[in-house]
């Protein structure tokens, strides 16, 4: 595996304000905190069911969805706060959720495993290994089809790559030529297996030239070479060059889930990859550089970790959804009544046709939506 | 009224609803340039083009997973499953994903999908090509299921189907692409949920659909000349189901027999006999009665098919031993 | 006898048959390493090693598939789905494959395998993790389906399950791995096809299987104190499905009741209404009454779960209802 | 596309008599005429259903069973009669089942897309696209657990390749070294759909490498390359080294079922093929290498075409099952009576188990079963 570290750095940097750098810490801040009081409030019993969380992955939802448009549709799996509040979604209604509160982004039947909201083309976190697949593929075909100006991302684990969901997947989209990013978060291990243990190869990216299709290694613990993989990618896709294969590797510093008791890893294999945790290694570089001050970034931390305690505090005191409830929004017709505060960005897929801006040719260079 | 074959009035229907709407595509296995396995999409490529009318790879869980991705993006996909055989390689996209994307993420997203293809025996295609799916599917709550039985309902009904903002499990039989009726031409579109009473009369009713219309149809007449007058409902949908004209007509026959191809246990039949039981139990003069195919995988020898599947003798006898 | 729970129960047959026969191994995700994700593997890879107990990828299709074609090579596999939604990504294996290949293939060929795993909601695990999936392969000729409700019954019926010599799936409850019972010590194997009356009453008849048998002891109890006494049938196996006790029951009581967790479209509960009145009408007092799951997809919420799936006191509300 | 032609059929020369050549053109032979006259059969009503022939492919399946033993397993597809017969099925007997009669080989239930025959290991013919593969994985697990001397071969057409069980099963089976030949009769067509219509890649040996697994293109109407091909990957796979993905280049002449008008192909494109057609290529080079004369050529071809003919006959006098049969042995325990005259053969593979001879070492060099 070749990362081509130092030059990535290099280019995105080249792209990005200070103030936007500083903005993908505090992005990255947050997703930190949210997940650590969301394992307190999992412990305090105020959120069931299984719940993954997304410490030490940070860096890959934020990097990748600062280059994605508002109009660019996201699809994840269970492990999906992180690609959520990243692309947008209220982590309010995030949090809200995880409570199974009416107010949250699914009415609380979704849950952990289950958010969505098209206002912010959130496509949803869907909870069979490798189902987001065919699904974001049939998104993609949808923007293609009605020649939109946006792309399709596509976040799955690296035991999704196993299931023949993924298969079917990049041979359609590469066939079609279909704008989508396919993005694989490898952080070793799927549950308690190790990659070597599931899978005839321990890369991922290579399995693209099965379709021949690109695929890339990216350095998942830095924001800057996410971002710069994630913006590649999109220019590709939007060219109509079609899909890309992109591997994060990554690590989850927390279990698999609040139940696993994660014996299958030494503590010294967390520790090496703890020196590379975004959020150790990040706000040091902001600082080296001149972009940050130290008190910018303790003040940014004080921020979010009382942005987050406002989310636990909305979803403790929203409502529960009623019983009678349980029968409702089975079948389009019943459509379910918007909280008032959503406004705008309430409309749906659907509805929002007149929305997408018109496609346009792409810039040959530069990022989008940075 | 133009008399046509139910494959033509499939055809027709595709024709018209992508004329009318140009969200509504087609996607499958051999679809455009072979123009469908069973040519239920023919001439769709050289009218709507390569954009509207796609040829797939052999890979059937992608085949409905892009479908239900492109109905969420707001088109109006046709997915056609060569046989409903193979998709049971995509049940995971049907069951778990476009039955619940709507409810489970709160109503926020419409899911207008068709899945569309033959199913059903007697063509000796033998156990892993004669499957009848409806079971596995009207169990899943979310997938509304049609079962047309005539050319018109093939029409009228894929139109509604494809208008609908639900999935839709569009189930054709096989044996009767070839079956000649009288459809409407022009805009005919059915509602779902409304059964039709196709033979009038008071000694017995036989609840089906699809293929067994005809042969309880067949099964009618001949028991009409022994004397015996059923009344026999094609059931055309079988989510949502029309239980008013079921009971209706049980109330009035006070004998019911409910007539499927595919295995018996837990088939519609067992739920209709269930319902019909639990909501006209004082009304009937005999226990709800069952004809289903045989408990065993669809076996190739001719004989040993047609063994396996309702023949219009049987359902005459059955109905014989039911007001006997 | 020792009190131990369900999942210790079926740890024990796991243990017990592998120790027996040599060709017994277990297959699936996690149940190496990990000991299961719900730990019923607990030990086995200490005691067998790696030739024997398999961690697989997470590719539900192959391991089903491999588990066919491993037991069509003399072998007899035990593969786990961690829970059985995700064996409907399998269904082409076992419906298509496993269901039929004995007999399609002019029985030649005996396809000795279990697939195991929980099922079943009340975890608030949402509507993906939820499911029950008896429905779609009790409705499948060639397949066994066991589904125990006891921890003596989860040792007894495994064991049976893996000298079955047709393909047997079991299906587990969630709920249940935590529930103690005594349990027979070594090889205490049990039939399949014997139901077994749990509580003795003249009143009604609760039939019933898996965790349901639990709540509706406690509902029987609770009507006891009004004086209504139920007999509750636990079924133990579908298929093979001992409607002789199921009918012996129903002509003493005259009034029955069927619950399920499940959706209610052709779920157990019509397959067994509509048997029950066809084989018992004179007997009947009233209609077979069902109690199921609520026709939607599990939400996640506790409140809306509690309200999807049938509870105690709603097993006794219908059974009053019936006796009214 | 480099097939070593040469070089490949030098080698397999060496390892050849006079008479296994002049057997590998007889058994070519003879399942041409099979096939023609099946069509023949066809269109007189005396079989029914989805009938695929095998015509033009034959190379394939001679070429293969001649490197692999009686003990090897063989799982196909529904194009199954060569490889059924090529295995050492009874012709008679797949007849007699295309008849859908009771001494058919799956007793008049399966048809011409269920051949089965547990005397011969030859598993079975299956008509789910890409169904076979796991079953041939798992039919290779127990070769593995039991430490057979055997290996198993999975045929199936490049259409499956599409399929979610072909990646899932060369993942698996590659992770766990199994002892399977996975060998892909690319035809060109999947029924109507040409390669390039369907696939994101027109060749599919190379898939192998997105699993680290060995995959070869090999010239498939080249009976001596097949040959060599198969034989090699047999040894790999004895050798505990895993399986290898083998590429079969080669071409259907008849049209996908007896049902298909085969518009979607040009007359030139078939006539290229025709030049290749191994029942055309192979006689002459036997004549000009001094193995055969051309009247030991012509009277092999009359010799087969009795033999078909017997096979007709056969069938035709065989009975139907009886109706009473149609509940019959769903269930283990329920145990048809075997027909007489197929003899020792009959043992199924699960009381076989003293019949697979315990493994040996694999000899380094020099074909097996030859
Ligand atoms: C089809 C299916 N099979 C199995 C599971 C159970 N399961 C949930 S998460 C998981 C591991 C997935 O690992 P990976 O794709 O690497 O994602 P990560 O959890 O590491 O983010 C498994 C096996 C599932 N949810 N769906
Ligand atoms: C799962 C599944 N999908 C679709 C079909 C219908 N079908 C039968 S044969 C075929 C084409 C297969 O082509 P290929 O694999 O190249 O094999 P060939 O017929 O060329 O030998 C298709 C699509 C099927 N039998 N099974
Ligand atoms: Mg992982
Ligand atoms: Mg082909």
């Amino acid at each position: 595996m070749t990362i081509r570290q130092d030059e990535t750095r290099a280019l995105a940097r080249e792209s990005l304000t200070d103030e936007e750098l500083l903005d993908l810490f505090r992005r990255m801040a947050f997703l930190r905190e949210f997940e650590e009081r969301t394992a307190e409030q999992y412990a305090k019993g105020r959120i069931w069911g299984f719940c993954h969380l997304y410490t030490g992955q940070e860096a890959v939802a934020v990097g990748a969805m600062s280059v994605l448009t508002d109009h660019d549709y996201v699809v994840t799996a269970y492990r999906d706060h992180g690609q959520a509040i990243a692309k947008g979604v209220d982590p309010k209604r995030v949090m809200a959720e995880l409570f199974g509160r009416r107010t949250g982004t699914s009415l609380g039947r979704g849950g952990s495993m289950h958010l969505f909201d098209t206002g912010v083309h959130f496509m949803g976190g869907y909870a069979i290994v490798g189902g987001g697949l065919p699904i974001a593929s049939g998104l993609a075909l949808s923007v293609q089809y009605k020649d939109e100006d946006r792309v399709v991302a596509s976040f799955f684990g690296e035991g999704a790559v196993a299931e023949g969901a993924f298969h079917e997947s990049l041979n359609l989209a590469q066939l079609w030529k279909l704008p989508i990013i396919f993005i694989i978060e490898n952080n070793l291990y799927g549950m308690g297996t190790a990659v070597e243990r599931a899978s005839a190869t321990r890369d991922f990216y290579t399995r693209a030239e099965a379709y021949d299709m690109p695929g890339e290694p990216v350095d998942g613990m830095d924001v800057l070479a996410v971002r710069d993989a994630v913006g590649r990618a999109r220019r590709r896709a939007r060219a109509g060059k079609g899909p890309t294969l992109l591997e994060m590797k990554t690590y989850r510093f927390r279990p698999h889930s609040m139940s696993d008791p994660a014996r299958y890893r030494t503590r010294a294999e967390v520790e090496i990859w703890r020196e590379r945790d975004p959020l150790v290694t990040f706000p040091p570089r902001l600082v080296e550089e001149g972009i940050a001050r130290e008190e910018e970034i303790a003040a940014i931390r004080a921020e979010v970790a009382k942005e987050v305690e406002a989310c636990i505090a909305f979803a403790e005191e929203s409502p529960h959804p009623e019983p009678d409830d349980l029968m409702r929004y089975l079948w389009a017709g019943d459509e379910p009544e918007r909280p008032a505060e959503r406004g705008e960005r309430e409309r749906s897929a659907e509805t929002d046709e007149r929305e997408p801006p018109p496609a346009v040719e792409p810039a040959a260079t530069g990022d989008e939506g940075g | 009224m133009a008399e046509i074959t139910y494959r033509e009035a499939l055809n027709q229907a595709l024709h018209e609803e992508m004329e009318r709407d140009e969200r509504v595509f087609v996607m499958g296995e051999e679809v455009a340039l072979y123009e469908g396995a069973y040519k239920v999409t023919k001439g769709l490529l050289g009218r709507f083009g390569e954009r509207r009318v796609k040829d797939t790879p052999i890979a059937e869980e992608v085949i409905v997973g892009a479908a239900v991705g492109a109905a969420m993006g707001g088109l109006r996909p046709v997915a056609e499953m060569m046989t409903w055989n193979f998709a049971i390689l995509a049940f995971d996209q049907i069951i778990n994903h476009a039955a619940k994307i709507r409810y489970m993420f709160g109503g926020q997203v419409k899911v207008p999908l068709v899945v569309r293809g033959p199913q059903g025996g007697g063509k000796q295609l033998g156990a892993q090509h004669s499957q009848s799916v409806e079971t596995w599917l009207v169990h899943c709550p979310g997938l509304k299921v049609a079962v047309p039985a005539t050319p018109a309902d093939a029409k009228g009904l894929l139109k509604t189907a494809i208008r609908d903002d639900d999935p839709v499990m569009f189930l054709e039989h096989e044996i009767l692409y070839n079956a000649k009726g009288a459809v409407p031409e022009g805009d005919h579109a059915l509602p779902f949920g409304e059964a039709r009473v196709l033979h009038e009369g008071g000694d017995a009713t036989i609840v089906t659909y699809s293929l067994m219309v005809a042969k309880a149809l067949r099964a009618a007449e001949e028991l009409a000349h022994d004397g015996i007058w059923v009344e026999v409902i094609d059931l055309r949908t079988l989510v949502p189901l029309d239980m008013h004209t079921v009971l209706g007509s049980v109330r009035k026959t006070h004998r019911a027999l409910v007539l499927q191809e595919g295995w018996p246990v837990c088939g519609m039949a067992s739920e209709l006999a269930a319902r019909i039981q639990e909501e006209a139990f004082d009304d009937l003069d005999a226990p709800v009665a069952r004809l289903t195919g045989a408990p065993v995988p669809m076996p190739y020898n001719k004989r040993l098919e047609a063994e396996a599947i309702p023949q219009v003798e049987r359902i005459a006898d059955a109905v014989r031993r039911l007001v006997g």
